[in-house]
């Protein structure tokens, strides 16, 4: 094990994967001579070479699309989308490309490519950078979408990713880059598909993924501090397929659960997972499933505006106290406690 | 529409579309006697098998769109003469005839026609979505310009590897308005990619003329924007698109990438349903008159190297096989329902959604059609 | 009021929004000449002429930009994009441009745009041609999204779209253009935002939009012959914003609700209805709600997979058993009845 | 990166730039003194004001990208002094010196700068999205390209309502290679639209070269695809790009597009968090010896247009408007988060969600901060 951020973990696993296959390669805008926007790619274009190491021109379509035609031929690119918000200039060589060659040829021909791109608000960077839109890929049967919330993770989901013979949208999130954690030395890849639960509990089950799982973490111990709650969190790692069975379990244990995600609340990611608890765990249920999401607006570039319209910790918080306090819980756990 | 908006159609005008931009390379005049027989071999091939789909989509025994290439298929058999078996394809909707002149049993391209199971793509595709990866046909694509940037990529493989096969990649004249086409071109010429791209011209994208769409109507000539050598050539003389293709190739492999445009027809509608209204009867007069497949069958018989006779057995045979397709096609099965989760994913991961319509998310037992294989 | 088809009631709108505002132009591939893919506008180039009715290259994102430019200068462009299928090559433009522009500049700039376009499966089409991805639209603050299902609707919504001051996504559906209804003759524009109870019934809430929503209606009629259900039609009409409130109250009513849709299930559109309902009808509901949808598979071309996949009459209404078998209510009611 | 892979910049090449594809309509030479003092003045505050802005952003009062003119205030100037005010400009997210230059007050540019409701976005778009409708700016955009399509449909407008105005559309030289630039630039001849394309090539996208990203890199030469009349200009003299872009908005207004391309620099990184370590000293150097606002003062100075004196007293009224700016921008308010939820739509319709984060959807009652207005 060894601590270190998620940028050095994902900066690290590309390279060993790197090493390991020399039919892996990354492609992306500055990546190389700038050392990547986010500085994820530091130092391979030295390395490596232009050959494996290659930016590509401002054309987010081309050079998707180029990826995936390389991935036929049996290359294993990892591509780069600077942020999430771009890639919507190549979502048709991903949607109806990349997801859909393997099935629409019989089988014929697959695309072992990895989408790595972040997402995320909070920075002032505006309407149109600050996106959390991992709904698009999500919904797209064909694509696989994992997005980690550790640095282990990081390491170990990357590691499934390249290795996998699909595509693969590998989300990120600008705000977890300088987060740290220990990483396990040994390349175990993760299983895409599967949801894992963080923290054991049993009062509620609080879900999130990327960013917010990440928050979910940090609020379950903190509310186990200050007011002796036992929060079950569960990081949801895989958004496509979605492990509902780890979730469900979970909320016929806790009967309750809050939902946290970066999107926008209607038809985001939370949507599907309330739906599938309100389904699932119908009998067990003693309230209803809450959502914590962006404020529906496109996201204003003042700080006082850019606050208030993304969720903050207070929220989640909030969210979880209202939810107990509909079931009668928390009152029952503060009044033990004291 | 009248004529005046469109390229000039008369022979004149036509000797035009053979000037070239940088013609190297030129292939020495040889007795090519064998070579015209068997592109008209090929042509009229192409001629029944598609007479032939149209029948089957009226029967309603094929569906969804169907493009063809009727007018196209001096254009067809001239680029896939240039191509070694080793070097790759990708095209678009319209693909049959490219399809077949690679060399895949037609049977199986028919029976893809009628969505079964021995369909080319195993019926998953379809017309539009024809695909084979031992003859290197890495698909037809419906999305325009979708195809464009695999194509690039597909190339970049090649060069990551040191391979020394091409890639041709087909588009219609109403594709170079996309920005894929822009992009990828770009591409393709700073990294030096083993990469012919095809401008089919057959003046119209559905009902929409090249000067309508194209603000440079000479499309060969938006090569410059990315220093591409390119060219354009007559595409109802197969010889002269094999020659073209052939220095164009041959450009490709030493690794520049070659823009080459092949004016051509389109003798019916867009697709199999569209009664092409929008073109006046001197216009389809036109078209018959410059048939290619009549043009070559003239000069055949003109020629002296095939008789009235044997053009009419080379015709018989090709209805004959183009029916034996249908009939193949026909007798084949659907795909087992059983079979609708199986290309989802390559790779297996928990969690994978395997529901039909209407089940339940939980609960009541899922019998998952993929799992009994 | 008139009977005509759906195809009929979007052609005639067309023709008089332009007679009546003459900055109402049309934009789009192959509507001038060819008269449309689909012969909405048949008729309108000879009417109204190249100015006004603009066949344009293909190139999605530069001619739906170029109408969000226009749109900006007041003009009221309303496009046509083919399929939503190709949409998806105008997503950066319709998402990070349209629905960005008015907030993101502080209120100064509207964008009075439509774009209508077709959505549906089963047609053959393949994978890339039969997608339902209104979910891209729907999720996006800024943007409006409206779904009708009749041709009444048609006409209202596609009134109310082009008079908005907003980006409106009018959703159509290749299954309904030749469907018939009785259309009002004068122009009053529909409410948007505002779903339509289309049947009033207290035994289960069936809920759709676009062609699930005209399914929804025929099958009500049928179980209402058959097994003398008599069940409750929401035609949700507009998907953003989202008429909550209605469907809670039919639900509250009924106890039971069923969520029709041409998508994808997981993340569909069916999710953030079904959630909602598990939320605001928490107390009342009596059965999980229950969704029907596409099979996740890109769809193929092959009749026997692609009538596996898609939802059919009959997934609805063994849907609608199963759900009312669940709360008892059916056996119940088909007592009563024999 | 070596000097080499880069458009060389020494002065005999620089000369290259400004040789024209079609230099018509040729500016008769004139007495320009007034014309130059009147640059220098705006030039000088576009570096004061840049420089405010960093100083801005580094103490945290400024938040998001930043991307400054510095080193294209000539091509700045030289631009907006060739539109009437009446025209249009569309641009990107490096504006702050094109806003200024469109005249608008530069308090509530830096307003914007630092998210204020004073801000000439209101404090919603910050340094990529300046806007004013009055001024004619209609946005700087964050997105490569984005604004292309759009400049093109306002210049459809202004052909649909056969108005005279023009609009110019500014755009970097990486822009080139997206798809929407070939998109646009095709419609816009196809329809004879009112717009100048403008490439600002700085010769660097983020740190990417022009010769590693356009594989033509002599970029004005993309116009030919288009049949666009295009044009190379030297970005570090003001009257030059005045006089081109004069001859550009001419070619426009009579209903041609044209491509204008102005090679200019960019002094520092990217963006302000930028250290630009990929350049070389010798590059950093060159740099600062072609720093246009310098050359200009050495040419008032050495032609006695202006005194010393004059220059320093120019400057150090740049310098106080830019502190003032500032001063006005940090007294400025924040946009109360009541509203939040004012500019999601135009046209207000029921059922708009105006729930903030962590709010139930349903039940508890919902502070709507957009309604107390
Ligand atoms: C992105 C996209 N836009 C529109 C269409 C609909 N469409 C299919 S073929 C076609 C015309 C293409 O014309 P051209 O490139 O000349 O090829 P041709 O059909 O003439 O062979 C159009 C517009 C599509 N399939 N994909
Ligand atoms: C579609 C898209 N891709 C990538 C980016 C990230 N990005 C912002 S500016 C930039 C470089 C643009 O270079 P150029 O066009 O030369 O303009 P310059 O910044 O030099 O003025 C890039 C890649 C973006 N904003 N949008
Ligand atoms: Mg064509
Ligand atoms: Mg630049």
């Amino acid at each position: 094990m060894t601590v270190m951020t998620f940028r050095q973990a994902l900066h690290d696993t590309l390279r060993a994967e790197m090493l390991r296959d020399e039919n892996v390669f990354l492609m992306g805008e500055e990546i190389g001579v700038f050392e990547g926007s986010y500085k994820i790619t530091a130092g391979l274009l030295a390395e490596f070479g232009e050959k494996r190491v290659r930016d590509t021109p401002i054309a987010e379509e081309g050079f998707t699309g180029a990826a995936i035609g390389a991935a036929m031929l049996g290359l294993r690119p990892v591509v780069e989308i600077m942020t999430i918000n771009f890639s919507l200039l190549a979502l048709d060589q991903i949607v109806n490309h990349a997801a859909k060659i393997y099935g629409m040829f019989g089988g014929q021909a697959t695309v072992p490519l990895v989408i790595r791109t972040p997402g995320g608000g909070g920075q002032q960077l505006g309407a149109t950078h600050s996106q959390n839109i991992e709904l698009y890929y999500a919904f797209v049967p064909g694509l696989k979408v994992v997005a980690p919330s550790t640095p282990a993770d990081a390491k170990a989901l990357l590691l499934a990713a390249i290795r996998d013979n699909d595509p693969v949208l590998f989300l990120e999130n600008l705000a977890l880059y300088n987060t740290k954690g220990e990483v396990p030395d040994d390349d175990t890849p993760a299983v895409i598909g599967k949801a894992a639960i963080t923290r054991e509990g049993s009062d509620l089950t609080l879900i999130g993924y990327s960013r917010m799982a990440y928050v979910a973490a940090q609020v379950a111990e903190q509310l186990a501090e200050s007011d002796g709650l036992d929060i079950e969190v569960i990081d949801l790692r895989s958004l496509r397929p979605l492990d509902r069975e780890t979730i469900i379990e979970s909320v016929k244990k806790t009967h309750v659960a809050v939902v946290l995600e970066d999107d926008w609340l209607t038809y985001g990611i939370g949507a599907e997972i309330a739906a599938s608890i309100s389904d699932g765990a119908f009998d067990y249920l003693d309230a209803p499933v809450r959502r914590v999401a962006m404020a529906e607006v496109p996201l204003p570039y003042s700080k006082s505006l850019e606050t208030a319209a993304l969720p903050s910790t207070e929220d989640v918080i909030n969210a979880i106290y209202q939810t107990l306090e509909a079931v009668g819980k928390r009152r029952t756990k503060i009044a033990q406690d004291s | 529409m009248s004529d005046q908006t469109r390229t000039p159609r008369k022979s004149s005008a036509r000797a035009d579309t053979g000037h070239t931009k940088a013609a190297k390379n030129p292939v020495p005049a040889v007795d090519n006697s064998a070579q015209l027989i068997d592109f008209y071999r090929q042509m009229i091939f192409i001629r029944r098998f598609e007479e032939r789909a149209a029948r089957g989509y009226t029967q309603a025994l094929i569906g969804g769109y169907c493009h063809l290439n009727l007018g196209e298929e001096a254009a067809v058999v001239g680029l896939m003469a240039a191509l070694r078996p080793t070097d790759y394809l990708f095209t678009n909707y319209r693909e049959h005839g490219y399809a077949i002149t690679r060399g895949i049993d037609p049977n199986r391209i028919m029976a893809e026609l009628y969505g079964r199971v021995d369909g080319v793509s195993k019926g998953w595709g379809g017309s539009m979505h024809m695909f084979d990866i031992t003859h290197r046909l890495l698909g037809g694509y419906g999305i325009v310009g979708g195809q464009i940037p695999l194509a690039t990529g597909a190339a970049l493989a090649i060069d990551y590897r040191d391979g020394d096969e091409v890639v041709m990649c087909t588009m219609g004249d109403g594709t170079t308005n996309v920005g894929a086409f822009h992009e990828s071109l770009n591409i393709a010429a700073l990294w030096n990619l083993p990469v012919v791209f095809v401008i089919i011209n057959n003046r119209l994208g559905m009902g929409t003329t090249v000067e309508k769409s194209s603000a440079e109507p000479e499309l060969y000539k938006r090569g410059s924007a990315y220093r591409i050598e390119s060219e354009r050539v007559d595409g109802l003389d197969p010889v002269a698109v094999f020659d073209a293709a052939t220095r164009a190739v041959t450009c490709a492999r030493s690794g520049k990438p070659f823009l080459l445009e092949v004016v051509t027809e389109r003798l019916r509608g867009h697709s199999v349903v569209d009664p092409a209204k929008y073109r006046t009867s001197e216009e389809v007069a036109d078209l018959k008159a410059h048939d290619p497949v009549h043009t070559l069958a003239a000069l055949l018989l003109r020629e002296n190297l095939l008789s009235a006779e044997e053009l009419a057995s080379i015709d018989e045979d090709a209805t004959a096989r183009s029916d034996a397709a249908s009939a193949f096609a026909e007798a084949s099965e659907f795909p087992a329902v059983s079979t609708l989760f199986d290309y989802t994913y390559a790779t297996p991961v928990p969690n994978d959604s395997r529901r039909l319509p209407g089940q339940p998310l939980f609960g009541a037992p899922q019998p998952t059609p993929g799992a009994d294989q």
